[in-house]
């Protein structure tokens, strides 16, 4: 199996790749002193006590922009097939793809004329 | 190769799996997350069969895409009525969502 | 390659993928704090894009980390941090979480029973090494006599689906 | 002996000295791995030597020069004394969380070395969505992030993470977007393939404006200046990192400058052609194809530690329409434009026949179509802010005129 065979060595650089960076960890926590104590330990907050907890909550402003990125994330499912096989395709292909292309950008226009993409 | 029961069972656990989520969690997100569940296990069939029964068929493949097209949008819509409800209820409890009651 | 009695890399990595995608989807239904649950989900999605990989499908499976570990896993993580409370439930399940598991239970074993023991038996080669590409799925979405329309309505499904979740998240006018 | 990636070269030589095949297969592909990311975290100990070096003489500093001949050993210096620093982990962390997230993110950046072709016979693997790959890989850094601030239970780094997370995310868009025109110039997404499909003409000729628009986005995938709203010192205390001390710290920063140089290689091997060099010298000494592969991506290297030390860091507000109201929709009209121009060239028979596809002769006349939409497009587009940009300024003028003094900005 071809494909396997390429894929054997990617599943290998997953399951490596996050040893070789662990190694200097590893090798940190054994070498590095350990004298924990409570201020040492305690959260950063400007030397204040911290208040309340952590999971404040926050502005609805950034799930926005991840709505967004999804919706483009997904656009990519279909735009790279498309681009890829785009060379041996007909003028049809363009029309589709610009219609395609076409109403995903409606989506960003309202999402500007609504004033979403504006920082507050 | 894997004999292709053996994608099915994975697949109908983690549906049942799922579903279980569904039906049973409380909390509106982790429901969200239980139909993620299922819909992957759905997913997992579609490309189980297109491998085994119809390889040189595109529609396998193209099913699944459209699938995940569902599903992000299911995700998108549903994680915006969670956030809607919380700011109007405090709350993302199934349960305490009956304002459709009157 | 082959390492021993019957433990192809293939099966291996169906096994490990196995652990990866049971045991992440069993801890996204049970997990008390839901970042967790997010995390195990992705844990899932991950194992789910394995899968794809061993059934020759790697746009899909590259597709999959793309779309939900990088989005839809993020977009939860999101929806989490930004409604609170979410981080240490009181409560795991509801009061009919017997009957849940009741349904879940029947589900699965009807399914088996119906679908999955009578493929017990059949070893199940694959019907040809052959399989369709990329280039395929390509042609495939923008040929009129296939899957164009399909492409289009999905264009239009995630138009409509990103203006409505933000007339709905929106916080006021 | 032609063959394609590492493990062909060497598992046969495993076999012929005595090796069981599918041993040898296991243990080459180990080595190959072993090999290709050992080699990036060596380049960045030079890197941070280099940078440091760089950003000095640009502030008229001399930079290290202590530690062995012109300060080349600092870097080491810097490892044994951050392997000796205490690691404090905040009370109330999610330990396993915390500790894995900066594993991911050099991870992240590691991944995406598997599948970059470094020479015509050094691939690690040459994967069929090799393009596909990069962003998906990179989706893991992303992921990193909201792990560690969210595992260090602190307000300033989760604060920081959301910013830092939104920047990431957007800046995607247009990263993807312009990654579509080498795919479908070169019509495969495997690197080796985009390589190869350059042989004749560079994509970076062929298609500018999405090169530029590459480089923009990838500088903000990796957090640096003028994008470097991470770690905005003055603004945000540290960022998402902030609980982060010793080894874990630093781990982030390899894996930031790690993405820096990465990012020039994929600018290297998408549009400027990787490995080919010129009259075929790669192909026939395949150690050359590396030498070039580096030779280019330093180029963009220094271009991305130019901007850093040249650029101050814009507002997050700016940050974000950059993006959305600039970078998006000029990459979403030059995929329609090229893929346009794409078929007129097709239609009008100038484009180079696949025989040819590797002369440099026969590209001209399709590059030179190409080019000429780019710069149209781009030319438009300025004259467009620039325009824009022109009436907000009077705009200001006009509303500041009627402010008496004293009450104005």
């Amino acid at each position: 199996m071809e494909i396997l065979n390429q894929w054997a060595f990617i599943g290998m650089f997953f399951l490596l790749a996050p040893i070789l960076p662990a190694v200097p960890i590893l090798l940190a926590a054994v070498i590095s002193p350990k004298k924990p104590n409570a201020i040492k330990q305690a959260t950063y907050e400007c030397g204040v006590e911290t208040v309340g907890d952590t999971w404040v909550q926050f502005k609805v402003q950034y799930y926005l922009y991840g709505l967004i990125f999804l919706i483009f994330d997904v656009e990519m499912v279909f735009l790279f097939p498309w681009a890829l096989a785009y060379k041996q395709l007909d003028f049809f292909a363009f029309l589709a793809g610009l219609l395609f292309i076409f109403l995903l950008s409606d989506a960003l226009v309202y999402a500007w004329r609504k004033k979403v993409l504006e920082w507050v | 190769m894997v004999p292709l029961w053996m994608y099915l069972t994975v697949a109908a656990a983690l549906f049942s799996i799922g579903m279980y989520g569904v039906l049973a969690r409380r909390n509106a997100v982790a429901v969200l997350m239980g139909i993620e569940l299922m819909l992957n296990a759905v997913n997992l069939n579609l490309i189980a069969f297109w491998r085994y029964l119809t390889p040189f068929n595109m529609s396998g493949q193209a099913f699944a895409a459209f699938v995940l097209v569902v599903a992000a949008a299911e995700v998108a819509v549903g994680l915006a009525i969670i956030i809607a409800v919380y700011r109007n209820r405090q709350s993302v409890e199934v349960e305490d969502v009956d304002m459709l009651k009157g | 390659m082959n390492f021993g009695e019957g433990l192809t890399p293939e099966a291996f990595a169906f096994g490990l993928f196995t652990i990866l995608t049971l045991g992440g989807a069993l801890g996204v239904v049970t997990s008390l704090n839901l970042v967790r649950a997010a995390i195990w989900l992705m844990l899932t999605l991950f194992g789910i894009a394995g899968y794809f990989v061993l059934l020759s499908a790697p746009f899909l499976a590259s597709v999959q980390v793309l779309v939900y570990i990088g989005a839809i896993g993020i977009l939860f993580s999101f929806a989490v941090m930004l409604t609170r409370g979410m981080t240490n439930l009181k409560e795991r399940f509801n009061d009919q979480w017997w009957l849940a598991g009741l349904a879940a239970l029947t589900a699965f074993v009807l399914l088996m029973v119906g679908v999955i023991v009578p493929a017990f038996g059949n070893s199940g080669a694959p019907v040809s090494d052959q399989v369709t590409t990329t280039v395929d799925l390509g042609v495939a979405l923008v040929s009129g006599n296939q899957y164009v329309l399909p492409f289009e309505v999905a264009s239009l499904l995630l138009t409509a689906a990103m203006i409505g979740a933000i007339v709905i998240a929106r916080e006021d006018d | 002996m032609q063959c394609d990636n590492i493990i062909n070269t060497l598992a046969p030589c495993l076999v012929q000295s005595g090796w069981n095949g599918d041993l040898a297969n296991f243990a080459s592909i180990f080595l190959g791995v072993i090999i290709l990311a050992t080699f990036p975290l060596l380049v960045t100990i030079v890197l941070i030597w280099f940078e440091r070096k760089f950003a000095a003489r640009i502030q008229d500093r001399l930079g290290p020069n202590r530690v062995g001949p012109f300060g080349l050993l600092q870097p080491f210096a810097d490892v044994i004394k951050l392997l000796g620093k205490e690691d404090i982990t905040p009370a109330g962390a999610d330990k396993l969380i915390y500790n894995i997230a900066p594993v991911m993110m050099v991870m992240s950046v590691l991944l995406i070395w598997a599948v970059v072709p470094l020479s015509p016979i050094h691939v690690g693997m040459d994967l069929e969505i090799g393009a596909l790959y990069i962003i998906s890989v990179a989706s893991f850094g992303t992921l990193s992030v909201i792990f560690a601030s969210w595992s260090s239970n602190n307000k300033y780094a989760l604060l920081g993470a959301f910013r830092v997370v939104a920047q990431l995310i957007s800046y995607e868009v247009p990263l993807a977007l312009s990654l579509l025109i080498p795919v479908m110039l070169a019509g495969s997404m495997s690197l080796v393939d985009i390589t190869q499909a350059q042989a004749g003409m560079w994509f970076i000729f062929v298609a500018p404006l999405s090169a530029i628009l590459f480089f923009i986005s990838s500088q903000a995938e990796t957090g640096r200046a003028p994008f470097d709203l991470l770690e905005a010192e003055s603004e945000l205390v540290a960022g998402f990192n902030i609980e982060y001390s010793g080894m874990k710290f630093a781990l982030f920063f390899a894996g930031e400058f790690m993405h820096v140089f990465t990012n020039g290689v994929l600018m290297a091997v998408l549009f400027a052609g990787g490995y080919i060099g010129f009259g075929g010298l790669e192909n026939s000494i395949p150690l050359l194809g590396i030498v070039f592969l580096f030779l280019k991506a330093s180029v963009f290297y220094m271009l991305s530690l130019l901007i850093r030390n040249a650029i101050p860091r814009v507002r997050i507000d700016q940050l974000m329409n950059f993006n959305w109201k600039f970078l998006v929709p000029v990459s979403i009209v030059n995929v329609v434009m090229m893929a346009f121009l794409l078929k007129v060239v097709q239609a009008l028979g100038i484009a180079p026949t696949p025989e040819l596809a590797n002369d440099f002769v026969a590209n001209i006349p399709q590059t030179l179509v190409l080019f000429a939409g780019n710069v149209v497009l781009g030319l438009l587009v300025m004259n467009t802010v620039s325009s824009r940009i022109r009436k907000e300024r009077l705009q200001e003028s006009a509303n500041r005129a009627i402010v008496p003094m004293g009450a104005g900005d």
